[in-house]
């Protein structure tokens, strides 16, 4: 008897608090989004079932004993993100950008996304109830970066209690650029400037892709210490691919490797979405500013490639300086897109990928200024 | 302006300075990096191999290995 | 001198105890089990392997400082079980279950094998000598479950001590289903009874099959949270192949990531099989009950189909309530063949696969129970 | 009788009972899911792709390309 | 203001030590031998990038907070070579060698390089200055192994501050075996010793690759435990490989979980690549010790087999000697052409890899005897 | 000759001795088994699969599938 009694008093039913059902339907809003409207399924999957697995009662999935519990483990010591940029990074073709170097300057100013919406964060607590400190801003501000394991690492060593709502709002509008960026690049050009076509690139050779990783991480070293680990491992991903000598390792660290990485990462995230961490103002401030950050981070962009494109010898289409905020490689997909529109015989997409990887390497940057100075 | 402020303004205006420092740097390396290359190491283009994101999850070294198979066989069978 | 002598002092001859050896043949017998019999191989060779190292005298592979010894956190920590159990939902096929869900209750019945087995291991306290408790008499029952990942789980939590016994029973139960379940099959159904032909299955359609383990899940939290852990990943994986939109995730974690765990899950349960915890009579009441849990389960999901065909309005063949037990694919295979033996063109397998999955989840739902009702 | 066996009797029942408890209401869930589905989400049958265990640890995008090699060559040499 | 001053004083150029920058220098070395020069790349492009990430001032990559600390508790803790070693195992195949057993005995009288560099350690204490402990010296030894993971292994339990320059000489010198061995091969053969042709190697069966990684694992159990481990992970890999029965358990141990391993031992070790544990004149004398090590080894392996060459049978073609080594496959290779260029019919390489398999078998048990003997 | 140079030595000896001694008694445990084997359970030779180093890090099942899709296409273009 008393063994029914007990077994309804760890029901869900018995148990479940307002706060945990909302977060489960929050889980599931994320399943669907990643399965139904196809925003960036392969974290937004993992990170909704960790929603709805964390957010369960009497289970403690995510408590001391709970499996999700110990996967985030992996973020805490910073390594996930870290191997999923090695991933990445072996991914990553920099030809493009080594074949027209000054679109760098594109993936530079794109970061301003990442400061104006980390001082709307300060803004903000003029409202009464919103409280957000510098570290918090500076981890909401890194959503403009547009660019995942960036938004986390950082997220994770400044304000590890927005890790959930950080991950998801960076991956959310990363899926959303084909939507946000259109509207600000048809707004900040001319019909005339999106017709502009550009030079054919030059081709590569291969010894320059395997000296540029370690050039931008002597660099990095030189200059900004505290970005080196998400540069280095960034690095050394792509010189496994550019190399030619340790395929294997590459192939791994791009498929079986990233993979495995990515169903953890995705999963420890979504153990961050519980309600008390999730069901603030806060959150609606974190949606709010990142939605801000990637639009300022894509209009900057295209007015510095209009900036550029008066001085620079060659024709910049100031469409490819969207681009520049990463959110690889959506955000150069979007530039070829209009580009076509306006002129059919226009193919941005490989002069887009400069700006688009240059931003990857803005955001790390960025974040390497945040965490050395935002302590 | 709070003092939070002040120090926001501060962080944004020298995070630009320094990501823009740096990639200016970067791009100079480059130049330079490519001028040295190009001048004392031509090795020809990259391969297709060293280049491109690697979507579907299946390997290359499978791509080719299936290319190889079938070409292989059409070569037999001309 | 004494060089040779410490280094006589050091050999294996020299240390070994009668029990290290013993265990180090059981290891040896379950690697020709796995081997020349083909009974469960990639569990049983990785299980019997792991026998024979920790058994090594001197070496000490499963203490401190060794490797069996900190894989076996995998498992103590209860992370292992549950990415097999990812691994195989991504391997799993709802659709003949989906397409006659009443079978579902032939996975229910099946699981009568566990709480029988569970009576049984309470019963033997009768005999001087052997000392069941609750917690040990539910983990030996979970043996029933006739699933791997589920038993490992149970006994982790509730009788670590009994792992190695209880693991092996049910892999290599598992393993001998085919020589276990016809007698059995037999003795309860009338020739009749097995030439039943089932109506053809109707096709699934791929949403059904993408919502299926979400409404899983969400029964399983308002019901049972503390099934939630198994059945979660369970769902997680069925999910990540079902939805087609992360097939790379689903492939990994079908592939070298549930590879890559179940080597060290091997090695880790069978560094478990030590000389104390094994050379009991315990080990023998584990052996029988399990056979027990086995027999009794298949009787019982024999006997509801043969209650369902009477009352239900398309014909079920009895034989496929054998296949309840779970087992997969093995117990749907047998039905599949003593369905040929009495009709050559009475094709049963599809039918089986329905009761035979549903079987995973009957025991994933008693393994809740005693989970939370067993403290 | 002890205690102990009563208490492994009354978890037999309560078990049992759950364990039927839960699949039959998975039993109406999946019929009511099945019906609102097919009424208004129908979409045509599952793709072999999202169904079948993967027995031989050979990845189905590998069997896809080579599919995919084998009748491209096909095609091209009628 | 004092932004710009703390960032300065945040900057690599404001932090560096000398010590970091050559340690970086090295880092650089090491990938250029690895990419340009093709030495052993799959483990040298990992650990000279981890020696650079870990040379980097202020971002402690390697200190506790950063990934590489981490990393390398899986060298700490025996796992990521015995992984490596699970993985060769599986790629290793006993063949030739079960073919003509009597080659064992090269791989025995080669390890002399081993206790020979062991002595020359002992002996460089006279130099003042130089202040080699037995363990030190007994870890330097094993580079004569010509076995990574062995080395590693060893060293990590015996002299974890020499780990970085161990590993680097055993890798390096592995690489160099093409120009290492053959003057001293050419020196202590005649050209007609180098002509003689072998007889061609029986079939070996299916049933003998199953029995004797078992066989290997009891004898090393009853000799020297101390040397399980090793020989066990090892004898586990190659089980799977030849039982035929978990396939794709061995493709996975062979391919991505060694790739995986291979990335973070890599780094691991190259994180213990710091200026205070590098720059020292010890490290010189681990540099010049394993080269004798390695010489010493491949001379000791030739004079072998001229020896039962006299008393054998069936002839042995000397240069097979050197192969005893180990150093997989590069040594039988060097054997081959050796024996090309006297005689262009002449094809040792089978004949070679008896050998040289048996080299790996024998510097495990080198290493057993130094874990056993040296505390 | 210093005590540690002393015990050196004492290691090289016990040490070189067990090397030999331990694969000495592997080679006529060797030979031991394949006569046994051979004599008991001929299974006919190793296959192909069972053997040589996966260089490539290429999937052996992979090439089998493969090599299964051409030949199978090959058998029915006869
Ligand atoms: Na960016
Ligand atoms: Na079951
Ligand atoms: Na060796």
């Amino acid at each position: 008897m008393e063994n029914l009694l007990s077994l309804w008093q760890s029901t869900g039913i018995y148990n479940f608090t307002g706060g945990q059902a909302f977060m489960m339907l929050i889980g599931f809003l994320l399943l669907f989004l990643a399965i139904k409207k196809g925003f960036e399924p392969l974290l937004l999957l993992p990170i909704g079932f960790g929603a709805i697995l964390s957010n369960i009662p009497v289970a403690g999935i995510a408590e001391e004993g709970g499996i999700l519990y110990y996967l985030y483990y992996g973020i805490k010591l910073g390594i996930f993100p870290l191997l999923i940029f090695m991933g990445v990074g072996a991914m990553t073709d920099f030809g493009p950008m080594l074949a027209n170097p000054k679109t760098l300057l594109l993936g530079a100013a794109a970061q301003f996304g990442i400061f104006a919406s980390l001082l709307g964060a300060l803004a903000l607590n003029a409202i009464p109830g919103l409280e957000f400190s510098l570290k918090d801003a500076a981890a909401i501000g890194i959503i403009g970066g547009a660019d995942g394991p960036t938004a986390i690492y950082v997220a994770s060593k400044l304000a590890p209690d927005l890790l959930g709502a950080i991950a998801v709002a960076a991956y959310s509008y990363m899926a959303l650029v084909p939507l946000i960026q259109p509207p600000i690049m048809r707004a900040l050009t001319t019909e005339a400037e999106r017709k502009i076509e550009m030079q054919q690139l030059r081709v590569v050779s291969r010894t320059e892709k395997i000296v540029f990783p370690l050039m931008l991480l002597t660099l990095c070293t030189l200059l900004l210490p505290s970005a080196a680990p998400l540069v280095g491992m960034f690095a050394l991903g792509n010189l496994m691919n550019t190399c030619g000598v340790v395929e294997r390792l590459s192939q791994t660290a791009q498929n079986e490797l990233i993979n495995i990485v990515t169903i953890f990462l995705g999963l420890s995230v979504g153990s961050k979405l519980s309600a008390e961490a999730f069901l603030q103002a806060k959150t609606l401030g974190i949606l709010g500013l990142g939605a801000i950050a990637f639009a300022i981070g894509t209009a900057a962009g295209v007015i510095m490639a209009k900036l550029m494109n008066k001085f620079s010898s060659t024709p910049i289409n100031p469409l490819i300086g969207a681009a520049g905020v990463s959110a690889v490689p959506m955000a150069a997909r979007v530039a070829n897109k209009l580009g076509l529109e306006s002129n059919p015989h226009n193919f941005l997409l490989m002069h887009a990928m400069g700006p688009n990887v240059a931003g990857v390497i803005g955001s790390a940057v960025a974040a390497g200024v945040l965490l050395s100075l935002v302590k | 302006m709070t003092e939070q402020m002040s120090r926001g303004i501060e962080l944004m205006l020298v995070g630009m300075g320094i990501v823009f420092l740096f990639l200016i740097m970067l791009v100079v390396a480059i130049n330079l990096m490519s001028a040295l290359v190009q001048r004392y190491f031509p090795d020809g283009p990259a391969t297709a191999a060293a280049a491109s994101v690697n979507a579907g999850g299946i390997d290359k070294s499978v791509v080719a290995a299936i290319t190889a198979a079938v070409h292989h066989y059409r070569a037999r069978h001309k």
